[in-house]
C-alpha cells in the first residue's frame, strides 16, 4: 500500500517519462532488450537504494516498498504478471476458481525447497497466508490485500485452497506482490524479531547479514531453480551476491553511481537523468509504478472544495504542463489518469484538465468567492480562498516540490491562496488525519485497478485507529461505491474494464483529483551491469538473470 | 593546591556531570513525550499504519505506554542507572546496542575532524601571523568564509569536484580509509575557520606582550616566537573550546553521515525522530551528552595542565 | 567563543587587527545594500521574484538574469533581494533570542552570588550538551518544522555561548575598580548595578550580536537542508541554498549566489563587529 | 657634551677597554603615524664602556625604553631606526637583517624588563626561558641547558634552584622572576646587559638584591645600560647618567657631578622630585614644566607655611609622643582578616590597632603582600573585619550595616593606585566629579564641579574630557578631587603615587600636603616607598606579613627603628646619594 510513503528519506525518487526517453526499453522488458553478450558467472553487484532502510526485512510485517524492493531478491511469490499484464506462473503452476468465485485452488511447484531446507508445499502457503492475517504480525499491506481470504485449507501437498468470503477479483494480482510473497515457515516460526532480521524465501539470494544504518549483504542461492515462467534463464543467479547499500542523499548516490562506488542505484533523480541520457554513460531503467498516478487530491469533504465549481476552478488555474517539461526535463509525461499508465484498466481524459484562468475566475465569481484582497486572494463571506497544502519532504522529491510551487503561483493567479507547507512524514500524517488539509499528493502502489476501492471508495473515509484514510478525496459517492464494489468481485474481464472505466469517469469528471504524471521509478545502472529487469507487478528490480561484464 | 581541595573540586565536576546527564535525559524524555504522536503507532510500523486497535493496545501493554508519564519516567531512570537504554520501538533491538554500532563511526568521524581542524587553525593562524596587514586581511577573510560553510554545501561542491569532476575520492564512504577523507574535511573546514579566527587573534595578542619581546631580546626567532611562546597561549582558549567543538562536530554528523551514507549517530538521531522513535532519540541524545561531559572534563584537566595559572584563579561555570 | 575572546580583547582595549579602511567602507556600503533590500526589495528588484517562467528555467547569468533563473524560472538575483529580509529576520531574531536567554541565564550567574553561579553553570553545561542540530531536531519533533522553529532552535542553542561571555562581563565589572569606588562613594546597589555594571558589562553585547547573526544564518539554512526550514516560496537565503544545491552540478548558480550572501553578510557583520569592538576597547 | 670616552667612575674596579661595548651615535627612531613620520629619538648619542654602568633618566615619553630596545633592534615592526654609529661589542649593526639582530641578541646584549610577570612566559618553565639563549646559539642539548640554567640560577641567588628552576613565572615572587630574567640575560654571560626599569614594582629588599645583581655583572666586566626612573636607583649604581627629555638628551655627566650639580632644569626637577630626606611640608616641584602641568596644571600653592591652617599643627614636634590627646577621628582596634579557609587560609590582618587624628597622616608602609591594601579595604569598609573594628569620629563604623553606612561614606574619600581603573570608562570628568557630589547630597552644578577642580588645581575646561585623555597626573588630581567631593574627614591614599612619574609624583604629594593644610584633613597613607611615606606621614605603621610591628612618630621610627624589620626596611631603600662637589642640598 502506502508504502512507497512510509520511510522515504529525503530527496527521494526521481521521475522520467516512459516512452521520453528513446531508449529501445523504457519498459519494464528493459532488462532482456540489454541483455546483449554472455552472461559472465560472479562478482557482486551494488545498489545503493534512496529510500530509507527498513525497519524489518520481512514484508509481511508493515508492508513498504523499500521492503519490497530487497524482499524481490530473496522472496516469490505464487503468481506473476507479464510485461501485457497477464497473471503467470510462479510458485504456482496453476489455478482454478469455482463459479461463485469463493474458492481458489493452486497447484503448487513441486520439489521445491526453502533455502532453509524446509520444503515449499500447501503447508507453507498456508502458514504464510495466516502469518500475514495475524495481528501480531502488523501487516498492513499484505493484510489489505487478502482480506477477502477466510481460510487456506491444506488440500494436497502441492494444492492450496483458498477460502473467500466474497468474489474478489483481484486475488491474483494480489498474490503477485512482493508483500503477500511466501516464506519458510520455520523461518517465521523463529519469532518476529529474528525473521525481520533474515527472512527466508525460495529466491535468487539469500539474506546474509543486515549491518544497520549501512548495508545488507545477500549471498546466491546455488539451488535456486524456481522464478516467474518469464525468466530469462533457469538454475541460480549469476551474481555471487548483492550488498545492498542506502544511500539516502540523491546527489551522492549519483556521484557514487558515476564513481563506480556502486553498480545500481534508484530513485534517479531528474537532472541526473538528463545528463545520464545526454553523456550515454549510464543505463536507465524506467519502470513506473503500478496502482494510482500521483496527482493531487482535492478534499471533497469540507469548505471551499465541497462546492465542483471552486473545484473545478482549481483545475482550470492550475497549470503543470510546462513546470512537468522543464522540472523533469522532459523525462516524465504528463498524466490525465488517476491511475498508472501501466494499468491496463487505466481510463484518462484530458479534455477535462484543459487550462483556463478565464473560467476559473468565471467559476469562482459564480461560486460566489468574488473579494479580492490587495494579494489578489479571493474570499467569500469574509473567510479567504486559502488551500493547505501538507507536503511530505520525505516523499515528494525536490523537483515535485517545485512544481508544487508552480502550481502555488498559477492558481495565485485565479486567486486561490495556496499555502505550501513542506513538513516530515509524523507531521504530515498528522495534518492529514486532523483533516488540516485542501490538497494533497498521495501515491499509492497496488496491482491492479482495485487500487481505485481503497483511494476512492467512502468506506476508506473512516479513519484507521493511526487516523490515517485512504480516501483523502474524501470521495462520498454511492454510485461510485456501487461500481467499486461490483468491479472488485466481477470476473468476467470485459464486465469489469466496463465497470472500472465508469468509475473512474466520476472521479475525474467530479474534479476529485489533478492528475500529474505516473509514480515515477527510475533506475540507473552501469553498463557492465546486463541482465537486470524490473518486475511488471511492482516494478522492483530483480537481479536473478543480471550479471556484472568485464 | 593541596590535595584536599583537589578532590572536591574533582568530586564537584563529577557531581556535575552526573547532573547534566540526568538533566538532559529528563528534559528529552519530556520533550518528546509532548510530541504530538503515539508510541504505540511508531512501533506499528510508524505514521499511517493500519494497525488495528487490538494491536495497538498490546503494544501499549508491552512497552507500559498505558502507565503515567511519571512511572513511565522513573521506569525510564531506573533502566538508565543499569545502563539500560531500552529498546528501540522501529527496530526492536537493544538501543545500546543500536548505538554501541553506530558509535565509534561517528567519534572516529569527530575525532578526525577535530585534529584535522587543529591543524588547518594553527597552520593558518602560523601563516598570518607572520603575514602583513594583506596577509591578515586574506587570512581573515578565508576564516569567516570558511566559519560561513554550511556542511550540506560545501559537502556537495566537495562532491562534486573532488569525486564527480577530479573522480580522486570516492563520494560516499567505503571501507576504505579514502572515503573517509572528503566527510572529514567537510566537517574539519568550518570548525577550522573558528579556530583560526580565534587563535589568530590570541596570538597577536601573545606577540605585543613583554615575554615575546624579552624572548626576542634572547635571539630567540620569529618562528620559534610563535611555536615556542605565542602558540601555546593561542591554543589554551581553543582547547577550552573542544567540548563545544564536539557538539558542533556532531551536529554536523547529522547532515555529513546523510551526504556521505555513513553509518552513525547523526544518521540514527534523524531517522529516529522522523519516526518517533523515543528510546533511541533519548539514548543518542544522552550518549552525546556523556561525549561532550567527558569532553569537557578531559579538556579541564588537559588545560589545568598546560596552564598552572587556572588552577589559581578558579572560576566557576 | 571566539566573541568571547573577542569582547575580552575589546574591554582590554588592545587595539585588533582592523579591517582595512576600503573594506570598512565596503561593509558599510554592503550594509546599506542590506537595508534596501530589506524594506525596499522592490528598488533593487529587477522582476517579480515568485513570478515562474517555467520555459525559462535554469538560464544561467545574464543582462536579463544577473544571477541566473532558477528551476521554475524565476529571476535569482530579485529573490536574492526579496530573501534579504527573510533571512536577516532569521538571523536577528535567533540571535535576539540566544541574547535575551544568555542575558537572563549570564545575568543571574554574574550578579546571583556563588550557589546560583554554580547552578546556572551547570544549566549553561546541560544547554551545550544538546549541540545545535540536536537541539533543532528535538524543538522541531515537538513544535514542527518551520521558520519559527528553525529560528528559535537556533536562537537556543546560541544562548549558552552568550551566557558565558555576559556572565564574565558581569564579574569582570563587578569586581572593578571603578565600581569598588563608586560603592566608597556611598552609592546604593541598584544605583551602582544600573549607572554602572550594567552599561560597561552589556557594552560588548553590540559585537557579540553583530557576529552572531551571520551564523544564525547559517544554521538556519543547514536546518533548511534537512527540510525544516522556510516556508516556499519564501525565498530565504537557507532555504535557496538547500533547494539548489541537487542541481549543483548542472545549475551552479542556483546555490553559489545565496551562498555568497549568507557569506558576504558573516564576514560585513563580523568585521563590523570588529571595527565596533575596537572602538569600543580604545574607549576603555 | 660629548658622550664619547668612558669616564672613569670613582668607585668599583675599572675594566675598560679602548673600545666602548655599546657606542651609539645620532641615533634616531621614528615611528609612522597615518601619512608621516612621528620621531621619538633625535640623534641621540650613548656609549657604554666595559665593566661601567651608564644610565638613561628622563620621565616616561622622554624615549628611555624606545632607545633600549632600539639598540637590539627590537623598537617595533612600525619603526624607522637610523644611527650614525650603532656598534654592539664591535659589530655594527646599522646595516643588520634579521639573522644578524637574532645572533647578536642574547649572545652580545641581553635584555632585562621590569615586571617579570609579564616578562617571562607564563605557561614556560624559567628553566626552559633561560635556557632558549644557550640553545638558540650555543645548539645546547636539553639536558645541557638545563643544568646550566641551574648555575645561573646560583649565581643570580635563586632560593633552590633545583626545585625552582622548573616552575613558571605566576608560581614565584616578584624578586625570584626578577632573577630569572637576569639569570636569563646573563646566560651567555653577553658583553652588555640593557636593563629597563629592572627594579620597579619591586620591594626595597628585593630591589637591593636585584641591585646588587646588576652590580655584580658590572664588576664581571659586563657593559651594563640602565634604563631608570628612579634616581636613587640610579645614584647608587651609575657611573654615568643621561637624562632624556623628549628624546633628547639633555644632560650628561659622571652621576657625582651630574646629580651634584644639575645643570638642566629637567634634571633639577628630577633631582628635587626624589622625596628622600625632604622634611615634611617642603615642597617637592619645582617650578611647573612637563605634561600634566603644560596642559591643565596651575602653579602649586603658595609656600605650606603660609597655609598651614592655624591650629592645626602641619606636623608633630619631632619626638612628640604619638598619642595625641586630640580624640583621633578614625581608630582601628585590633583587626583581624583572613581569606581563604581551612589549610588555604591566610591571615592578611593580624590584631591591627592605629588611630589618626585630624589633620594628621598615618603612613601605612611595608612589603608586598605585607597587607596595606587589606588593612586599606577594612578601614573602607570595603570588606568586614573577622574581629576588631572601625571606628569612625567616635561612632561606630565597620560594625555598621552598609546600609547604616552609607550615609557616612561621605566622610571617607578614597585615592587608589589606578586612578584611570576606578573612573568608570565610559564617563567624563564632568559626569564622574557630578556623581561624587551627588553621593555626598552636595549640588552638582557645572560651579561645584569647576570648584572641585580647581581645588586639585586643575582648569574648568578638564571636566568636559574624558579620562582617557588626560595624563597620569591629571587622573590622579581627578581621583582627589572626586574623593574630596564629600569634603571628607578622612583621606585614605593607597599608592597614590607609585604608578606616577617623580617630577609629576612629587607634584602629586604636594597638593595632597596642601589639601591636607587646607581643610585639616586626616590621611591613612600607604606606600611601599619610605621615601615617600616619610615625606608625607607624621606617624608611621610598618607592616610585615599581616601584623603592625611598629608603630610610631616618624622621625623616631626612621632615626630609631625598634623591629630589625624596619631596620632592614630603611637600610635596603634606595636613597639618593649625591657625592663629589657642590651639593645644593
Amino acid at each position: 500500500m502506502t508504502s512507497r510513503r512510509i520511510f522515504r528519506s529525503l530527496p527521494a525518487v526521481a521521475l522520467v517519462a516512459a516512452g521520453a526517453i528513446v531508449l529501445a526499453g523504457c519498459t519494464p522488458a528493459d532488462g532482456d532488450a540489454a541483455a546483449t553478450g554472455d552472461p559472465v558467472t560472479g562478482g557482486t553487484l551494488v545498489y545503493a537504494s534512496g529510500d530509507a532502510e527498513p525497519s524489518c526485512l520481512d514484508p509481511h510485517v508493515g508492508g513498504n516498498y523499500p521492503q519490497a524492493l530487497i524482499a524481490g531478491q530473496f522472496l516469490e511469490s505464487l503468481v506473476s504478471l507479464d510485461e501485457s499484464g497477464e497473471v503467470i506462473p510462479w510458485l504456482a503452476t496453476e489455478w482454478t476458481t469455482s463459479e461463485d468465485g469463493l474458492t481458489w485452488d493452486f497447484t503448487l511447484r513441486e520439489d521445491v525447497s526453502f533455502t532453509d531446507g524446509t520444503p515449499f508445499d500447501a503447508e507453507a502457503v498456508k502458514a504464510n497466508v495466516e502469518h500475514l492475517k495475524d495481528p501480531a504480525t502488523q501487516s498492513s499491506t499484505g493484510y489489505l490485500a487478502l482480506g477477502k481470504v477466510d481460510t487456506v485449507e491444506v488440500v494436497s501437498d502441492t494444492v492450496a485452497r483458498f477460502h473467500l468470503s466474497v468474489p474478489d477479483s483481484a486475488l491474483l494480482e494480489s498474490l503477485s506482490q512482493p508483500w503477500t510473497a511466501i516464506e519458510s515457515p520455520t523461518g517465521i516460526a523463529r519469532g518476529m524479531d529474528e525473521n525481520c532480521v533474515a527472512p527466508v524465501g525460495t529466491g535468487p539470494f539469500i539474506v546474509d547479514e543486515w549491518i544497520p544504518q549501512d548495508h545488507v549483504s545477500l549471498v546466491r542461492n546455488d539451488d535456486y531453480t524456481t522464478g516467474p515462467a518469464d525468466r530469462a534463464h533457469d538454475g541460480a543467479a549469476y551474481l555471487d551476491g548483492i550488498t545492498w547499500r542506502f544511500i539516502p542523499d540523491s546527489a551522492s548516490r549519483y556521484a557514487a553511481l558515476q564513481a563506480g562506488e556502486v553498480d545500481i542505484i534508484d530513485n534517479a533523480q531528474p537532472d541526473t537523468l538528463d545528463q545520464a541520457s545526454k553523456s550515454g554513460t549510464l543505463v536507465e531503467i524506467d519502470a513506473p509504478r503500478p496502482g494510482a498516478a500521483n496527482r493531487l487530491e482535492l478534499n471533497s469533504g469540507q469548505p471551499p472544495f465541497d462546492d465542483i465549481r471552486v473545484r473545478e476552478a482549481f483545475i482550470r488555474a492550475a497549470d503543470v504542463n510546462d513546470g512537468i517539461d522543464s522540472l523533469f526535463f522532459g523525462t516524465a509525461d504528463r498524466s490525465y489518469s488517476v491511475l498508472s499508465s501501466v494499468e491496463q484498466l487505466a481510463y484518462s481524459d484530458d479534455s477535462l484538465f484543459d487550462t483556463d484562468l478565464d473560467e476559473a475566475n468565471a467559476l469562482l465569481d459564480e461560486a460566489g468567492w468574488t473579494e479580492r484582497d490587495s494579494r489578489g486572494i479571493r474570499s467569500k463571506d469574509g473567510v479567504p480562498l486559502t488551500l493547505r497544502f501538507p507536503v511530505s519532504t520525505n516523499q515528494s522529491i525536490p523537483a515535485e516540490q517545485s512544481l508544487f510551487e508552480q502550481v502555488q503561483a498559477t492558481a495565485k493567479e485565479a486567486g486561490f491562496d495556496v499555502q505550501l507547507s513542506p513538513v516530515d512524514l509524523s507531521s504530515w500524517y498528522g495534518a492529514l488525519a486532523a483533516h488540516e488539509y485542501e490538497l494533497v499528493s498521495a501515491p499509492y502502489t497496488k496491482v491492479g485497478p482495485d487500487v481505485l476501492r481503497i483511494l476512492y471508495h467512502s468506506d476508506s473515509i473512516t479513519p484507521a485507529p493511526s487516523g490515517y484514510f485512504a480516501n483523502l478525496a474524501q470521495l462520498d459517492d454511492a454510485d461510485l461505491d456501487a461500481l467499486l464494489t461490483a468491479a472488485a468481485s466481477e470476473s468476467d474481464p470485459d464486465e469489469r474494464a466496463d465497470l472500472y472505466e465508469q468509475a473512474q469517469q466520476i472521479i475525474l469528471g467530479g474534479f476529485y483529483a489533478l492528475p500529474l504524471y505516473d509514480q515515477q521509478n527510475h533506475f540507473l545502472h552501469s553498463p557492465g551491469l546486463e541482465g537486470v529487469r524490473a518486475m511488471p507487478t511492482v516494478s522492483t528490480p530483480t537481479f536473478a538473470d543480471a550479471w556484472l561484464a568485464d | 593546591m593541596p590535595r584536599s581541595r583537589v578532590l572536591r573540586r574533582v568530586a564537584l565536576r563529577l557531581a556535575g556531570a552526573a547532573f547534566v546527564l540526568w538533566a538532559v535525559a529528563t528534559l528529552t524524555f519530556f520533550a518528546i513525550h509532548l510530541v504530538p504522536g503515539d508510541p504505540a503507532q511508531a512501533i506499528l510500523g510508524g505514521p499511517g499504519s493500519q494497525a488495528s486497535q487490538e494491536a495497538l493496545d498490546e503494544v501499549r501493554a508491552d512497552y507500559g505506554l498505558d502507565q503515567p508519564l511519571v512511572v513511565q519516567y522513573g521506569a525510564m531512570l531506573g533502566r538508565l542507572v543499569t545502563g539500560d537504554l531500552g529498546d528501540s520501538y522501529a527496530l526492536k533491538t537493544p538501543v545500546a546496542e543500536l548505538i554501541g554500532g553506530q558509535i565509534l563511526g561517528t567519534l572516529a568521524l569527530a575525532a578526525l575532524a577535530l585534529v584535522v581542524a587543529w591543524v588547518l587553525a594553527v597552520g593558518l593562524a602560523l601563516w598570518s601571523t607572520s603575514a602583513g596587514r594583506i596577509g591578515r586581511a586574506i587570512a581573515g577573510g578565508l576564516e569567516l568564509t570558511a566559519a560561513a560553510l554550511p556542511h550540506f554545501w560545501l559537502a556537495t561542491v566537495l562532491i562534486a569536484v573532488f569525486s564527480t569532476s577530479l573522480g580522486w575520492l570516492p563520494p560516499v564512504s567505503n571501507d576504505a580509509a579514502s572515503g573517509l577523507v572528503l566527510p572529514v574535511i567537510t566537517l574539519a573546514v568550518p570548525l577550522a575557520g573558528f579556530l583560526a579566527q580565534l587563535m589568530r587573534e590570541r596570538m597577536l595578542e601573545a606577540l605585543e606582550q613583554p615575554f615575546a619581546v624579552s624572548a626576542a631580546a634572547r635571539g630567540e626567532t620569529a618562528a620559534g616566537l610563535r611555536l615556542r611562546h605565542a602558540l601555546r597561549h593561542a591554543a589554551l582558549p581553543a582547547i577550552n573550546l573542544s567540548g563545544w567543538a564536539v557538539g558542533y562536530l556532531i551536529s554536523g554528523a547529522v547532515v555529513v553521515e546523510t551526504i556521505f551514507a555513513r553509518p552513525g549517530l547523526g544518521r540514527t538521531l534523524l531517522r529516529a525522530t522522523e519516526l518517533r522513535d523515543v528510546p533511541v532519540v533519548v539514548g543518542v541524545v544522552l550518549v552525546v551528552a556523556l561525549v561532550y561531559v567527558l569532553m569537557t572534563l578531559a579538556t579541564d584537566v588537559v588545560s589545568r595542565f598546560a596552564d598552572p595559572r587556572i588552577a589559581r584563579e578558579e572560576a566557576p561555570a | 567563543m571566539s566573541d568571547l575572546e573577542l569582547s575580552n580583547r575589546a574591554v582590554a582595549g588592545r587595539s585588533l587587527p582592523r579591517p582595512p579602511r576600503i573594506g570598512t567602507v565596503l561593509a558599510l556600503a554592503f550594509v546599506a545594500f542590506l537595508a534596501v533590500a530589506t524594506f525596499a526589495p522592490g528598488l533593487l528588484q529587477t522582476t517579480d521574484p515568485d513570478a515562474i517562467a517555467p520555459r525559462d528555467a535554469f538560464e544561467p547569468p545574464s543582462w536579463a538574469h544577473w544571477f541566473g533563473t532558477d528551476e521554475s524560472g524565476r529571476d535569482v538575483y530579485s529573490r536574492v533581494v526579496e530573501g534579504t529580509a527573510a533571512s536577516l529576520l532569521i538571523g536577528v531574531s535567533a540571535t535576539a533570542i540566544g541574547l535575551a536567554l544568555g542575558l537572563l541565564l549570564g545575568g543571574l550567574a554574574g550578579l546571583g552570588g556563588r550557589v546560583l553561579d554554580f547552578a546556572v553553570g551547570r544549566v549553561n553545561e546541560v544547554l551545550f550538551a544538546f549541540p545545535g542540530i540536536l537541539l533543532a531536531l528535538l524543538i522541531i519533533v515537538l513544535w514542527g518544522p518551520g521558520p519559527v522553529t528553525a529560528t528559535i532552535a537556533v536562537g537556543l542553542s546560541t544562548a549558552p555561548g552568550y551566557a558565558r561571555i555576559i556572565r564574565g562581563e558581569l564579574v569582570r565589572v563587578r569586581t572593578s575598580s571603578y565600581v569598588e569606588a563608586a560603592r566608597v562613594l556611598g552609592h546604593g546597589r541598584a544605583r551602582v548595578l544600573v549607572r554602572h555594571i550594567l552599561p560597561n558589562a552589556l557594552a560588548p553585547l553590540v559585537v557579540l550580536a553583530t557576529l552572531g547573526i551571520g551564523q544564525a544564518v547559517v544554521w538556519a539554512s543547514a536546518l533548511s537542508y534537512l527540510g525544516l526550514g522556510a516556508q516556499p516560496p519564501a525565498a530565504e537565503w537557507g532555504a535557496m541554498l538547500s533547494a539548489g544545491r541537487i542541481y549543483i552540478t548542472t545549475a551552479w548558480w542556483l546555490t553559489v549566489f545565496p551562498g555568497l550572501m549568507i557569506v558576504v553578510t558573516t564576514i560585513t557583520t563580523t568585521m563590523l563587529g570588529r571595527t565596533l569592538a575596537a572602538r569600543d576597547g580604545s574607549r576603555r | 657634551m660629548s658622550g664619547g670616552e668612558p669616564v672613569r667612575p670613582d668607585p668599583g674596579p675599572v675594566t675598560a677597554p679602548d673600545a666602548p661595548v655599546l657606542d651609539v651615535a645620532g641615533l634616531s627612531v621614528a615611528f609612522r603615524d597615518g601619512r608621516g613620520w612621528r620621531e621619538v629619538v633625535h640623534g641621540l648619542d650613548l656609549s657604554v664602556a666595559a665593566g661601567t654602568c651608564v644610565a638613561v633618566v628622563g620621565e616616561s615619553g622622554s624615549g628611555k625604553s624606545v632607545t633600549a630596545r632600539a639598540v637590539l633592534g627590537l623598537a617595533g615592526a612600525g619603526a624607522r631606526v637610523r644611527a650614525d654609529r650603532l656598534d654592539v661589542a664591535g659589530a655594527d649593526l646599522r646595516r643588520a637583517d634579521e639573522r644578524d639582530w637574532r645572533r647578536m641578541r642574547g649572545a652580545r646584549a641581553g635584555l632585562v624588563l621590569q615586571d617579570a610577570l609579564v616578562s617571562l612566559d607564563p605557561l614556560r618553565t624559567i628553566g626552559r626561558e633561560i635556557g632558549d639563549p644557550l640553545r638558540l646559539h650555543l645548539r645546547m642539548p636539553p639536558a645541557a641547558a638545563r643544568s646550566r640554567a641551574l648555575e645561573l640560577l646560583e649565581l643570580v641567588g635563586m632560593p633552590h634552584p633545583a626545585l625552582t628552576v622548573d616552575r613558571r613565572s605566576g608560581e614565584l615572587s616578584g624578586g625570584m622572576r626578577q632573577r630569572a630574567l637576569i639569570a636569563a640575560a646573563l646566560a651567555l654571560d653577553p658583553p652588555l646587559l640593557i636593563a629597563d626599569e629592572p627594579t620597579t614594582a619591586l620591594d626595597v629588599g628585593v630591589q637591593a638584591r636585584v641591585l646588587g645583581l646588576l652590580e655584580a655583572a658590572r664588576d664581571r666586566g659586563t657593559a651594563v645600560l640602565l634604563i631608570s626612573h628612579d634616581l636613587a636607583v640610579v645614584s647608587r649604581m651609575a657611573d654615568r647618567v643621561v637624562v632624556l627629555h623628549d628624546g633628547r638628551v639633555v644632560e650628561q655627566g659622571p652621576t657625582a657631578e651630574l646629580l651634584g650639580d644639575p645643570r638642566h632644569p629637567i634634571t633639577r626637577a628630577l633631582i628635587a622630585a626624589v622625596p628622600t630626606e625632604v622634611p615634611r611640608g617642603a615642597p617637592l616641584s619645582l617650578a611647573p614644566h612637563g605634561a600634566d602641568a603644560a596642559t591643565a596644571d596651575r602653579p602649586p600653592g603658595p609656600a605650606p607655611a603660609a597655609t598651614s591652617a592655624p591650629g592645626l599643627p602641619s606636623s608633630g614636634p619631632p619626638g612628640a609622643p604619638v598619642t595625641a590627646t586630640r580624640p583621633p577621628i578614625l581608630e582601628g582596634l585590633g583587626l583581624t582578616k583572613s581569606f581563604g579557609s581551612g589549610p588555604t587560609r591566610v591571615l592578611a590582618v593580624q590584631d591591627a590597632s592605629f588611630r589618626i587624628e585630624p589633620g594628621r597622616t598615618l603612613g601605612l608602609v611595608g612589603e608586598s603582600g605585607s597587607g596595606k591594601s587589606t588593612l586599606a579595604r577594612l578601614v573602607l569598609g570595603l570588606t568586614a573585619p573577622d574581629a576588631g573594628e572601625v571606628r569612625l569620629d567616635g561612632g561606630p563604623w565597620t560594625t555598621l550595616p552598609e546600609r547604616g553606612r552609607r550615609p557616612l561614606r561621605r566622610r571617607l574619600g578614597a585615592v587608589y593606585q589606578d586612578a584611570f581603573g576606578s573612573f568608570d570608562p565610559r564617563w567624563s570628568v564632568r559626569r564622574i566629579l557630578r556623581d561624587a557630589l551627588a553621593a555626598a547630597g552636595a549640588e552638582t552644578s557645572d560651579a561645584a564641579v569647576a570648584v572641585l577642580l580647581d581645588q586639585v588645581r586643575l582648569a574648568p575646561g578638564v571636566s568636559a574630557q574624558h579620562p582617557l585623555a588626560l595624563s597620569g597626573g591629571q587622573r590622579q588630581r581627578v581621583a582627589i578631587a572626586r574623593a574630596l567631593a564629600g569634603s571628607p574627614d578622612v583621606l585614605v591614599c593607597d599608592e597614590p603615587v607609585s604608578a606616577l612619574d617623580a617630577t609629576v609624583q612629587a607634584r602629586v604629594l604636594d597638593l595632597l600636603d596642601e589639601i591636607q593644610r587646607e581643610r585639616g584633613l586626616a590621611m591613612l597613607f600607604i606606600s611601599h616607598d619610605l621615601g615617600v611615606i616619610r615625606h608625607m606621614s607624621d606617624t608611621i605603621a610598618v607592616m610585615r606579613s599581616g601584623r603592625i610591628i611598629e608603630q610610631g612618630d616618624a622621625e623616631r621610627v626612621f632615626t630609631a627603628p625598634e623591629h630589625e624589620a624596619t631596620a632592614a626596611l630603611i637600610r635596603d631603600s634606595p636613597r639618593l646619594v649625591i657625592r663629589g662637589p657642590g651639593s645644593n642640598r
